[in-house]
Parts: structure tokens; C-alpha cells; sequence
């Protein structure tokens, strides 16, 4: 009985997905089940590894408190030859520099992505907010008050995931002149570093030129 | 006395010209601002010179190379600093200033690049994920017809006092309100009373209206008048005649304790 | 491995109906899959009966040559509940008034309040019994026969409480000074507010903009 239930649980919700198409908040499952919050994720889990594992068409995406169905990345070909669809374009290498910026230091402003570039970014922020990809989030308490920027759902939806912790982590460069934060935003005292990885030369980092 | 003379050019070594453990002084520069969370304009080469000691000394080698290089920019780091102390208008000191300060802020900013840049290498795959998935319209169905409030409890205590607010802003103001205004007497009764009775004493039965002769103020009338009211009241003030001619006289000694109202 | 390949071609059909949102023609599907038109079908039909057996959330229909996801109308009440429900929102000052007053003085009728806000009530009782704040409950037996109004199960959720018993303590409002009314719907035992009913402006009644 017990599993008979929680498969019904499962389908209930897999109809709740399917019929939102967007991102289904998981409060408002709780509510519509009558559910508790980890009972509901757990069964949102379980139908999310589901797909993955029985390599079905759709897949389940948790991005922070919601939940999204989408088609499985596997049979995108196909699916866009059903459709006559394009592939969407690639990100060029400005506007992913402009948005791993955002990502790692938001909220930021224009200023802040146009220093650590050396080149003005406005168009490619033009660009990323046109994707919606990134947006804008109130302003600086400055002179001349800059907007401030930050990534959005879509942002975490495209790269696959689920939360901002989730990007890749900040590289170490290895070098000993360089300043690291810890999550409180403190420096991390970079001594005791240099005791453990010992004196590497920091890398130059040569990457191909924006095309 | 002759100026010593260095050349920035000495200090600000560029990447490519290697150094043992540090790029250049530079690089040492920026992880000693860092480690002390300092503003490149703040420099502070005593406490700089003293973590650079201890820090050769855990390293526990002399690089003579670095350490010389070292001591030369710092000293020429306090010259600079030592002329624009001594003089606001030493331009050329400023801008020796300014290009050092340029020249850190560029290594900063480049080193920050150079991570982005080597972060988009990880990302620019992962954003692969994003094309290859679609997602769907919903099925036409009806929406949010339910409201789901969330309240605190305070709520409704904060909106009943804000009802009350609403009604006492309406009401005549309360006589609590008007107690300081009222209760002040720049002329005290009690001490008009007394100044009555010695009138009397001195002078015999006089005229109402006589009592009131020499006030200066409406507040001192005021007291008069309250303090012949309150004499009658004691039965120590006799008042007769008409309300044109009125004679006041004294009928009784004024009492210990008067009690006004 | 023929099994194999079949559930893969089971799970690109399932993509194409998943990222369609009306109904795809079975030729589409041949032609994306370069595939014969019986054997699509043949998919097609595996497809509806594993939804329908196993009782999950979507379900397959066909509408002569074309077929169509849909989420499955075993779950309908669940579904519509997930979507009627809007995201926490917040009562509007107005609202909040009138919600105290007669959760507090319940059963009263809108004179009361009226009466008690200085202000005209009407528009804002309305919407509260629209989201089923409050309800009706009865006539007040005078002329005119006006209706009562008390707090509904809705309420109570909304503020957090149990029962109405939870009530915070209301400051100045226990026992003696307490307003209610006579049977002539009158107010006794009034305290100083009830003098003022100077009720001059109708408020403008805006109600809660969603969070």
C-alpha cells in the first residue's frame, strides 16, 4: 500500500510538472498535496533520477525552490528536426566573460565588468539581458547611482544548475600575490598557503582571443 | 645633499623577467597589501618591511636577489612618500606615485582577468545544457483564483491601533492633552490670595474692582479673580453690594492650609 | 539489442510530444526519425498504454494523425489546485481593519465596522469574502436585517492560529470596555472611539499586490 501511494504521490506531482511547463515552485506542490516540504522534494528527487536513469525523453531541473520539466539533452537532434528548429546560438567569448563576472561577483555593475575586461561591455550586457540571462537588480548607493546586475533563473536553467553554489569554483592561479576570499568575504591569509603548495610560478594564462 | 635617484622602471618588473617565488617586488607588494587588507594608496613600508622579514624567515631561505630588490623599492616607496609629505606640490613625486599605484592596480586587475578567463573555459561547456533542452507551454488552465495570505499575528494588533489612531486623530484632544497648558500659572493664586488679605489688613474693606487696580498681566487678573473666588469660598472674603459696586471685606483670618481648587 | 534501440526511439518520441505543445502529426515524427510510419505508430501505442499502466502524471491521446501529452485527468483536482493557489501575498492596511474588527467582534455586521473605521467598508468586505477571509453567517433580527459576518477556517491559516481562541490579546479590549452589540444592533457599552463616526472620506480600497 505504502508504495502504491507513494506512486501515486509521484504521478500526481509528474502531472502538476507537466501541466505548468515553467517552473513549478515547491510550496506550491506542498500545497496542493497537503504535503510536507521534504517529503514532496524526496519524491521530486526520486522522479528526477528516474528520467536520468531510464534515459526517458523529459527531464526533472531544480533550480533553487522550483522545479521544471524539460526534454532530455540526449534527443535534442532529433526533437529539432521534428520541429525544424535551430539550435540556439553559442554564447561568444565576451558575453561569457561578462556573464561568468556577474555570476561570480554579483550584484555588479557595468563599471566593475568593464575594469576587469580592459574593454567596454555594454553591448554584450545588452546581449545577456536580451537572453535574459542576466538582469537587473536596483542600483548602487553611489554617485550617479550604477544599476547593479546579477544572473538569473535562466542563467542557472541553461548551465544545469540547480544554485549559484553550484558554479565551478573560483581557480586557484596559483599565485602568491593573489588575494582569496573565504565565504565570509574575508581574506584568506595566504601564509599558510604558500607553506603547502610550495612556490609555484604563477601560470600565465594564454587563452584564445575573442573571436 | 644629493638626491639618490631610482627609476620605476627598476621596480616594476614585468611578469616574463622571473623571480624566485615572487614575480617581482610587485607581486610581493600586492600579497603583503592583501594580507593586510590594505589600499594600495595607504602603504604602510614599516609594517610591509616587517611581514617581509618573517616571511623570508619561514621560508627559511635568503634570496639576496629578491630581498635587494625588495629594500630598493621600499626605500624609493618612502622617498616618494617622504617628498609628496614634504611638499603637496611635488608633482613628479605624485605621479612616480600614480604609476606605481597604476602599475599594482593593472597587475590586480589582470591576475582577476586571467581567473574570469580560465573560469569561462569550465563554463562555456556547461552552458551546452542550456541549448540542448526545451521546455514546454503550460496546458490552458485556470490560474490563482486562491490567495494564499501569510499574516503574523502582531498584524492584527497593529491595525487595531492604527483604527484608534485614526479615531483619537478625530476626537477633541483629550484634557490629559491640555494639563501642562492649564495647570501653568505665571501667577500663582495662592500667593495672590495672601497679597488680597494683606491688602485688606493694611487698608480695610476696599472695592472689588480696586483689588484688580496695578495688575499687569491677563494672567495676574486671572489670579485675582480665582483668588477672591477661592477667599469666598473659605468664608474668609465677605463679598457685597451690586455688580456695579461691589465692597470686599474680610470676615475671617485666612486659614493654615488653603486649599485651592 | 533491438530492446535497446527501441527505448531509445520510445524515449525521442517521447521527447518531440514532450516539447510540442499541441499535437504532432505522426509524419513529423517519421521524418525526424527517419523511421516508417507503422513502426512510429507501433512506438506511439507502447507509449499511451505504459502511461495508462502504470498510472503516471501525462497521458498519450490520439486525435486521428496527430498525438498529444497531456497531463492526466486522474490528477485534474490536483493540478487545478496547484495553479488556483497564488504565491503568499500580503493584506493591504484597509483589509487588515476590517479582518481585525471582525475577528473580533464576530458576528457584526458592516455598520460596525463602518461604524468603528470611520470610513466605508463595503468594497473592502467584499474582496475579503472573495478570498474567503470572512463569511455570512446570518441576519442581525433589526430593521433592515443586516448581514452577519465572522472569520472563516481561511483566516485563521492566514494568521498562523489554531482557533480563534489563538487571537492575539488585544491592549485595552478584554471584558468591561469591550464593544458589542445590542440587539438592535446598536453598540453598547461604548468606549470613547465609538463617539467619533465623523465618517467623512471612503477609502480608496486598494487591495494586496502579490508578492
Amino acid at each position: 500500500m505504502e508504495t502504491m501511494e507513494m506512486r501515486e504521490i509521484e504521478s500526481a506531482i509528474e502531472g502538476i510538472l507537466f501541466a505548468s511547463g515553467e517552473p513549478v515552485n515547491v510550496d506550491r506542490i506542498c500545497v496542493a498535496l497537503e504535503m510536507d516540504r521534504p517529503t514532496v522534494e524526496q519524491v521530486l528527487q526520486k522522479l528526477m533520477d528516474y528520467y536520468a536513469y531510464e534515459r526517458r525523453g523529459i527531464r526533472l531541473l531544480h533550480i533553487e525552490d522550483s522545479w521544471q520539466l524539460c526534454s532530455a539533452p540526449d534527443y535534442a537532434d532529433v526533437i529539432r528536426r521534428a520541429f525544424e528548429i535551430r539550435k540556439p546560438a553559442k554564447l561568444s567569448q565576451p558575453a561569457l566573460e561578462v556573464l561568468t563576472i556577474i555570476a561570480y561577483y554579483q550584484p555588479t555593475t557595468r563599471a566593475f565588468v568593464d575594469q576587469i575586461r580592459g574593454v567596454d561591455s555594454a553591448y554584450t550586457m545588452g546581449l545577456l539581458q536580451e537572453r535574459k540571462l542576466i538582469e537587473e537588480c536596483g542600483r548602487l548607493q553611489v554617485p550617479g547611482r550604477p544599476h547593479l546586475y546579477r544572473t538569473t533563473k535562466q542563467f542557472l536553467r541553461a548551465f544545469h544548475l540547480t544554485s549559484l553554489e553550484d558554479l565551478p569554483e573560483m581557480p586557484d592561479l596559483g599565485g602568491e600575490g593573489q588575494m582569496r576570499l573565504n565565504e565570509n568575504g574575508e581574506i584568506i591569509d595566504p601564509v599558510e598557503e604558500t607553506e603547502i603548495t610550495g612556490a609555484d610560478t604563477p601560470e600565465t594564462a594564454d587563452f584564445p582571443t575573442e573571436a | 645633499m644629493e638626491n639618490p635617484v631610482y627609476k620605476l622602471e627598476k621596480v616594476v618588473r614585468s611578469r616574463s623577467e622571473e623571480m624566485q617565488d615572487f614575480e617581482g617586488p610587485l607581486d610581493l607588494i600586492l600579497f603583503l597589501l592583501g594580507k593586510n587588507k590594505m589600499e594600495i594608496q595607504d602603504i604602510s613600508i614599516s609594517l610591509i618591511c616587517d611581514q617581509y622579514i618573517t616571511w623570508l624567515e619561514q621560508r627559511q631561505k635568503m634570496d639576496l636577489e629578491v630581498a635587494s630588490e625588495f629594500v630598493t623599492m621600499a626605500s624609493h616607496l618612502v622617498y616618494i612618500k617622504t617628498r609628496m609629505l614634504l611638499s603637496i606640490e611635488d608633482e613628479e613625486a605624485q605621479s612616480e606615485m600614480d604609476a606605481l599605484i597604476q602599475s599594482l592596480e593593472e597587475r590586480r586587475r589582470n591576475e582577476n582577468y586571467a581567473r574570469i578567463k580560465a573560469l569561462t573555459v569550465k563554463l562555456g561547456p556547461m552552458g551546452e545544457f542550456g541549448r540542448n533542452i526545451i521546455t514546454r507551454n503550460p496546458e490552458p488552465m485556470e490560474r490563482g483564483k486562491i490567495y494564499e495570505y501569510s499574516q503574523e499575528k502582531a498584524d492584527l494588533i497593529l491595525a487595531m491601533a492604527e483604527i484608534r489612531n485614526r479615531a483619537e486623530r478625530t476626537l477633541p484632544p483629550p484634557r490629559t492633552a491640555f494639563q501642562e497648558i492649564a495647570q501653568y500659572e505665571p501667577y500663582p493664586v495662592e500667593s495672590k490670595a495672601r497679597e488680597i488679605i494683606r491688602q485688606l489688613k493694611e487698608h480695610g474693606i476696599t472695592r472689588f474692582r480696586l483689588l484688580f487696580r496695578g495688575n499687569r498681566s491677563r494672567s495676574e487678573v486671572v489670579a485675582t479673580f480665582l483668588a477672591v473666588l477661592e477667599l469666598c469660598r473659605a468664608r474668609v472674603l465677605h463679598l457685597a453690594g451690586s455688580e456695579t459696586d461691589c465692597t470686599v471685606r474680610q470676615d475671617r483670618e485666612l486659614p493654615d492650609h488653603l486649599t485651592l481648587l
